[in-house]
């Protein structure tokens, strides 16, 4: 925090001047201490005032991003048969619960425990929260809930891959893994004072530029949609979705509903997701009317654009490739624009969002056609969306980052790489290349081994029996629906009710009340 | 609020010293006019930033907060059977809408009236938001905006416990009785500065310490709990419930996408009711310092997650080892329960202490859920056993884990105040927390149990037994919740008679 | 922004007054310097956190505005039948994606475009946010952000009107066409600094007084309910609406819980859409305690109390008339509250909210009984709740608003007209009722020919076969619901499945796997 009020030797001097103008020493050192006394007041009062001001933004931000996890648990479970409903709500949940424990305990110490002894791969600090609120590194419990919210996502994307399919040991066994060892890890690479590929790095940044990767096309998006590549390979396709022929069954979302609710929902939390990865608002650029919040409301209007140009662009893609006006089509295309701009949006103009999400859109239609051809079986296309409109998101990054933004959004001074068409050079695109590769490598190195072992443990997959009457009726205690309700016993329950007097007295009721 | 500026005898001090150097009286009246006029400006632009902070904050809590009662409609919609969905959903719009004019009229004033001629027991100013905004009491609207939102949830609770069956203007009585009156009685006992059990009492401290109750286990999901309790007693179980043999029949919402749906908007919601609760966060805990109450809201949201988050994962292996299955209705009740327990102590405790309360919340719930289907109480959404009883933990929770360091911070305590049993800091606090349970307990039991039973005596509070096997929305609320087959059916009637003859010529051609 | 610091002037006179104490010059010059450094530091830090508390107050609200559409979304669904679910969904998606784009384009340049050579009827600067974030006329990001989400609730409000029997076309041409253009339009008449109908107008108050819309009954309500009843009069009824004999047939939504659902959604954004209105929330009034804050919660607890006494009224009202406690009538009506009281919600008391919200109910009642009589058919009431509700705000405005809430509000000295029946003259209730009509011809004059010529060309209207079969079927691929999964085709994928060996496997499973 800057200090406002009188150092000591600012007091010092005030008093000699005014000494100076012939005013006895103690009545100078009063004179001098009154003024200071007074500015330190404020000083101090305006340091709480901003740190309320922006762990007020920080927390709320937070929330906004948890709200997204019950976009996820809406649209996973309407994009699923709803035989499978109730399995993939409770993994939504399990994501935000276990996902809270485990980033409490450790997850969140891997992820950003700079301090001694620290390293460029892996943190080791703050394991349960010790030594929160830190001053030194500026961490207080607002941060760890804003990072938590955005830990469970990643998990969130990869549980919709392996939808319907998936044994409840399998799923509980990767979660906790990828939520608090292999997501971590990458978030410590990219966003961590000292992580390797970080753009805020202060010893030695990549390629002299580090990785851009603002809010997580990469960090969170990229690992989910990787995860999510290795488990739906793994497993393969769910019965009946591919024929031998090659032919291809649609198997339907049971709820177009839930899908737009689910789609609006995330929308809605992506507002903290994106602008809020600033994590403080309160900054000025030193220009008087501009300063973080400048930023904030910049990077919320290159989000928006790059969803809404995404979603238009799919609308009249789908319409003509497939001939109708597809809702949850369009739903999937304005994610698949908000996972692209997630990295480069907070250091991008708004009409460079126009093309990000016009690209994503046909990056997102092409990687299904691909898994389409090649029987690759996501239920919610997660691995197409994420992994791939995530790593486009990188590279437009690289191809657009303005060098204005870039130096306030850092805090760069000089002339930082940025993007190659904006004649920045090539080192940020190299640097957004190496995060792909880099993620890409550590996510496969570390999750295709634990779902091939799940898998040859037999762990994995439910049998085909499950999957066929629905692990809602196997697994979880019955379907998530009852349209038709228990009053057809009535048999039952005029033999042998507990109140088969008011049952009795129902029949003669309109006459006994008054 | 602080002043930054001068006061008068500051700066005549200050012109005194100036005038020392020689410098004309005028000349130093200036100058030291000057400065302090610069001082007071910054101190009222600084005071005006302050109100501004704390406001904007107790506002969107209050506007989280208020989501919860979607959360609400929807967990309750989807925990009852299809043909009741209506009529539960009604209850919750109308928790929020008579709530609002109640609390508006008399139900804020009962909580929060202090002032001349004020007692321990109940408010008496401020009817009809009369002297809103009120300097010397600090409340401006957004106050009372967060606490009508507060008051709703209560009865939101209750509605649950005596779904499916009651009488809809029964319903509006007690829901209007108890949001106008009983709860905003309680939360005036425990949150206004002069109630008898309040840990912000100026005056009097109950057993030297108060109750800490800090966004309301007791105040909110205990009064909730134990009014859901009469209710359900006094009514008796659905039909069908439960059998002579003593064999219970589930019976399961027809929903399970909208309780998860609930389940989620209620934990959004959460940050906003619990740490909303500090109404304030501009607030250092030392001059220039990097904590202050904004690290305290930032500790509760940890709490209040990890203590929902244990609960939800002990739920699901405890009923995997119990019933067989991972049930996802179950984990959601349980992370409520989770939930309704730290919302007495959330500020005041570190987050390991939230794993204990969670642990033990979940195993409170399941034995309060045997028991009740030993003793064939039926309550639909579990609302007595989840609010009541994981509420009732909550406090004791506090009375046991509360830290020293984060009682003084929070209620602004000198000394050493009482804290928490297990943390050294003695027994006056859990007793405190007990009285309070008792409290509680005893006053909506006495309230609400006479009102549940005049209502059962006039036969207005159950529907009869036709009406609940036909389903409330028939019978009540003009026809069902769905309609999944359109009304395309029709077409018969529409070709003899539609308005539109151009498009009835074309159905005859076209469709039959 | 006010500035706490010195001015070069004052850093003089300071320096001149030290100087008379017999201080040297240079000393003099040393001590003034000092304390105007202090005081300047001071003040931009102050200025910072001011625009960081304004700008996260605005961004938080548009947000709340956003979730608004989600509620549209919900509500539009549930409110139609289940064979239109994915048609009035897609609407919905794409009400907030094209406005995205159109907006961003020139929408808002069209409504608040000021500057040179910029007229009372019509903006024309920034477009494509160009000169943007502008300090001579205050706009950020943030401000682009609420806008837009104010921009795409106009367009919502209207495909309610028109659902279950309007060509995708159509809805295309006419959506575009208001959000971009017939929408800014009237926001620039009655929002913009000088509109010619603008409250806040510097040079020339209509009426002198202009006319107080604060948060939109009219701009957005008004207009889009208008632009409802001409499509809707122009399409007309829906097959099996009304019969020759004067007979109703109603055509209930599927999906009462939606309704609520939307609802409450509606309800919780609308905290952002009235209380957000005011842009600021860092403004004292003067008297220390209270101040815009305490503007915004007024408006916060009006906006309560007048949907909470619609929603009373219409609960017994409709109790009496038809005979049952109605969720769905009760939620309507609520929301025609909330319609009435966002004209006036700054500027009247909270017990005159229970007025408003009393009298929108039976505005609201009366409009439906009317609209049955003449057959007009409106599938989600918009017409009669946005048109009716939101004209009855705008008077009750022009009835009851205070003073000293006019004063404050939009920072006006001496005593400016309000309330007619606070004595304030008719010249309010003038203007309000100026505004209505204004809005009223401008919406029929744009929107009235558009759907006649759509109608005319055959684009207005789907055929009555799709109608009878539902636009999901025949123009958006398939049903919103597949509640029956497609395991009733184990013969299809047993005989052809691609993994049919993992299906033949499964049985067999432990032996064959490796």
């Amino acid at each position: 925090m800057v200090n406002y009020g009188c150092a000591a030797d600012e007091l010092q001097s005030l008093a000699g001047l005014l000494t100076s103008a012939g005013m006895a020493p103690h009545n100078a050192s009063l004179a001098g201490q009154f003024i200071c006394q007074k500015l330190d007041d404020i000083s101090n009062q305006m340091t709480a005032t901003n740190l309320a001001v922006d762990n007020s933004y920080l927390l709320f931000s937070a929330y906004l991003v948890f709200a997204m996890q019950l976009g996820f648990a809406m649209l996973c479970a309407g994009s699923v048969q709803a035989k499978n409903t109730m399995n993939i709500m409770l993994t939504n949940v399990l994501d935000a619960a276990c996902g809270g424990i485990s980033y409490y305990l450790f997850g969140f110490a891997f992820a950003f425990g700079t301090g001694k002894h620290s390293n460029s791969f892996i943190g080791n600090h703050f394991f349960g929260l010790k030594q929160i609120p830190n001053e030194a590194v500026g961490y207080d419990y607002s941060f760890f809930i804003y990072q938590w919210a955005f830990a469970i996502a990643a998990a969130g994307i990869t549980s919709g891959s392996i939808a319907e399919r998936t044994q409840f040991i399998a799923y509980l066994v990767y979660s906790s893994f990828l939520t608090g060892f292999v997501y971590p890890v990458v978030s410590h690479w990219m966003w961590a004072g000292n992580g390797w590929a970080s753009a805020t790095n202060t010893d030695n940044l990549l390629f002299r530029s580090g990785a851009i990767d603002f809010a997580g096309s990469g960090v969170v998006h990229l690992v989910g949609g990787v995860a999510g590549l290795w488990g739906a390979l793994i497993e393969g396709p769910r019965i009946g979705r591919f024929h031998k022929e090659g032919e291809e069954l649609e198997m339907r979302g049971h709820s177009a509903t839930l899908v737009v609710l689910g789609t609006f929902l995330l929308w809605f939390g992506w507002y903290g997701f994106n602008p809020g990865s600033f994590l403080k608002i309160d900054v000025p650029y030193g220009g008087g009317f501009t300063g973080n919040w400048t930023g904030v409301g910049r990077t919320a209007v290159t989000t928006t654009l790059a969803g809404c140009a995404a979603a238009i662009t799919t609308l009249f893609g789908k319409r003509l490739l497939v001939g109708h006006w597809s809702v949850t089509d369009v739903c999937n295309g304005l994610l698949g624009g908000f996972a692209a701009i997630t990295s480069g949006c907070s250091v991008v103009d708004p009409w460079a969002a126009l093309i990000c999400g016009f690209v994503s859109a046909w990056v997102l239609i092409a990687c299904n056609l691909l898994s389409a051809r090649l029987h690759f079986d996501d239920p919610l296309e997660a691995t197409q969306l994420h992994g791939g409109c995530g790593a486009w998101g990188l590279i437009f990054t690289g191809l657009f980052a303005k060098k204005e933004y870039v130096k306030q959004v850092y805090s760069r001074t000089g002339s930082p790489p940025h993007g190659l068409l904006f004649g920045g050079g090539g080192r940020l695109l190299a640097a957004q290349i190496m995060e792909i590769l880099a993620i890409v490598g550590w996510v496969s190195a570390t999750m295709a081994p634990l779902f091939m072992v799940l898998h040859k443990l037999h762990l994995l997959r439910i049998s085909a029996d499950e999957e066929i009457a629905g692990m809602d009726l196997t697994l979880h205690g019955g379907c998530a629906y009852y349209q038709t309700d228990s009053s057809q016993h009535p048999l039952k329950f005029q033999t042998g009710n507990r109140i088969g007097n008011a049952d009795a007295s129902a029949a003669t009721a309109p006459a006994a009340a008054p | 609020m602080a002043n930054y500026g001068c006061a008068a005898d500051e700066l005549q001090s200050l012109t005194g010293l100036l005038a020392s150097t020689g410098m004309g009286l005028h000349n130093a009246s200036l100058a030291g006019q000057f400065i302090c006029h610069k001082l007071d400006d910054m101190s009222s632009q600084i005071a005006a930033t302050k109100l501004a902070v704390d406001n904007t904050y107790l506002l969107f809590s209050a506007y989280l907060v208020f989501a919860m009662q979607l959360g609400f409609a929807m967990l309750c919609a989807g925990s009852v059977r299809a043909k009741n969905t209506m009529n539960i959903m009604l209850t919750n719009v109308m928790d929020a809408a008579t709530g609002g004019i109640f609390y508006y009229l008399f139900g804020f004033a009962f909580a929060f009236g202090t002032g001349q001629h004020s007692n321990s027991f109940i408010g008496n100013h401020y009817f009809g938001l009369e002297q809103i905004p009120n300097q010397a009491a600090g409340y401006d609207f957004s106050f009372f905006l967060y606490q009508w939102a507060f008051a709703i949830a209560a009865a939101g609770i209750t509605s649950g416990s005596i779904a499916e069956r009651t009488q809809f203007v029964a319903y509006l009585v007690y829901s209007s009785l108890l949001t106008g009156f009983v709860y905003p009685v309680v939360s005036h006992w425990v949150w206004a500065p002069n109630g008898w059990v309040s840990a912000s009492n100026t005056d009097e401290l109950l057993f030297g310490s108060g109750a800490i109750d800090f966004a309301g286990s007791g105040v909110v999901h205990l009064v909730g709990g134990v009014a859901g309790l009469w209710g359900a007693l006094i009514e008796g179980p659905r039909i069908g419930r439960f059998h002579k043999e003593g064999e219970g029949f589930e019976m399961r919402g027809h929903n399970a996408t909208l309780v998860v749906l609930g389940t989620f908007m209620l934990w959004f919601g959460w940050y906003g009711f619990n740490a909303g609760s500090f109404m304030k966060i501009a607030v250092p805990y030392s001059a220039g310092g990097f904590t202050g109450n904004w690290t305290g809201v930032g500790r509760t949201a940890v709490t209040t997650t990890i203590a929902g988050c244990t609960a939800g994962i002990t739920t699901l292996f405890a009923k995997r080892i119990l019933d067989g299955h991972w049930s996802v209705l179950d984990v959601c009740n349980g992370l409520l329960g989770g939930f309704a327990a730290i919302t007495a102590g959330c500020s005041v405790v570190e987050p390991w202490a939230a794993v204990i309360c969670g642990f033990v919340s979940a195993l409170v719930l399941i034995a309060l859920n045997q028991l009740s289907a030993r003793l064939h109480f039926d309550d639909p959404l579990e609302a007595t056993q989840l609010h009541g009883g994981c509420g009732a933990w909550g406090l004791i929770f506090t009375g046991l884990f509360a830290k020293e360091d984060y009682v003084k911070q929070v209620y602004f305590r000198t000394g050493s105040p009482p804290y928490g049993l297990l943390m050294g800091g003695g027994w006056k606090l859990l007793a405190a927390e007990t009285i309070e349970i008792l409290a509680i307990v005893g006053w909506v039991s006495a309230t609400m149990a006479p009102v549940f039973f005049l209502l059962h005596k006039f036969n207005l509070l159950r529907i009869s037994a036709h009406e609940e096997i036909a389903g409330t929305d028939l019978s009540l609320h003009g026809g069902s919740a769905y309609y999944h087959t359109d009304s395309s059916k029709h077409q018969a009637k529409l070709d003899s008679g539609n308005d539109n003859g151009d498009y009835r010529a074309l159905d005859q051609t076209d469709t039959l």
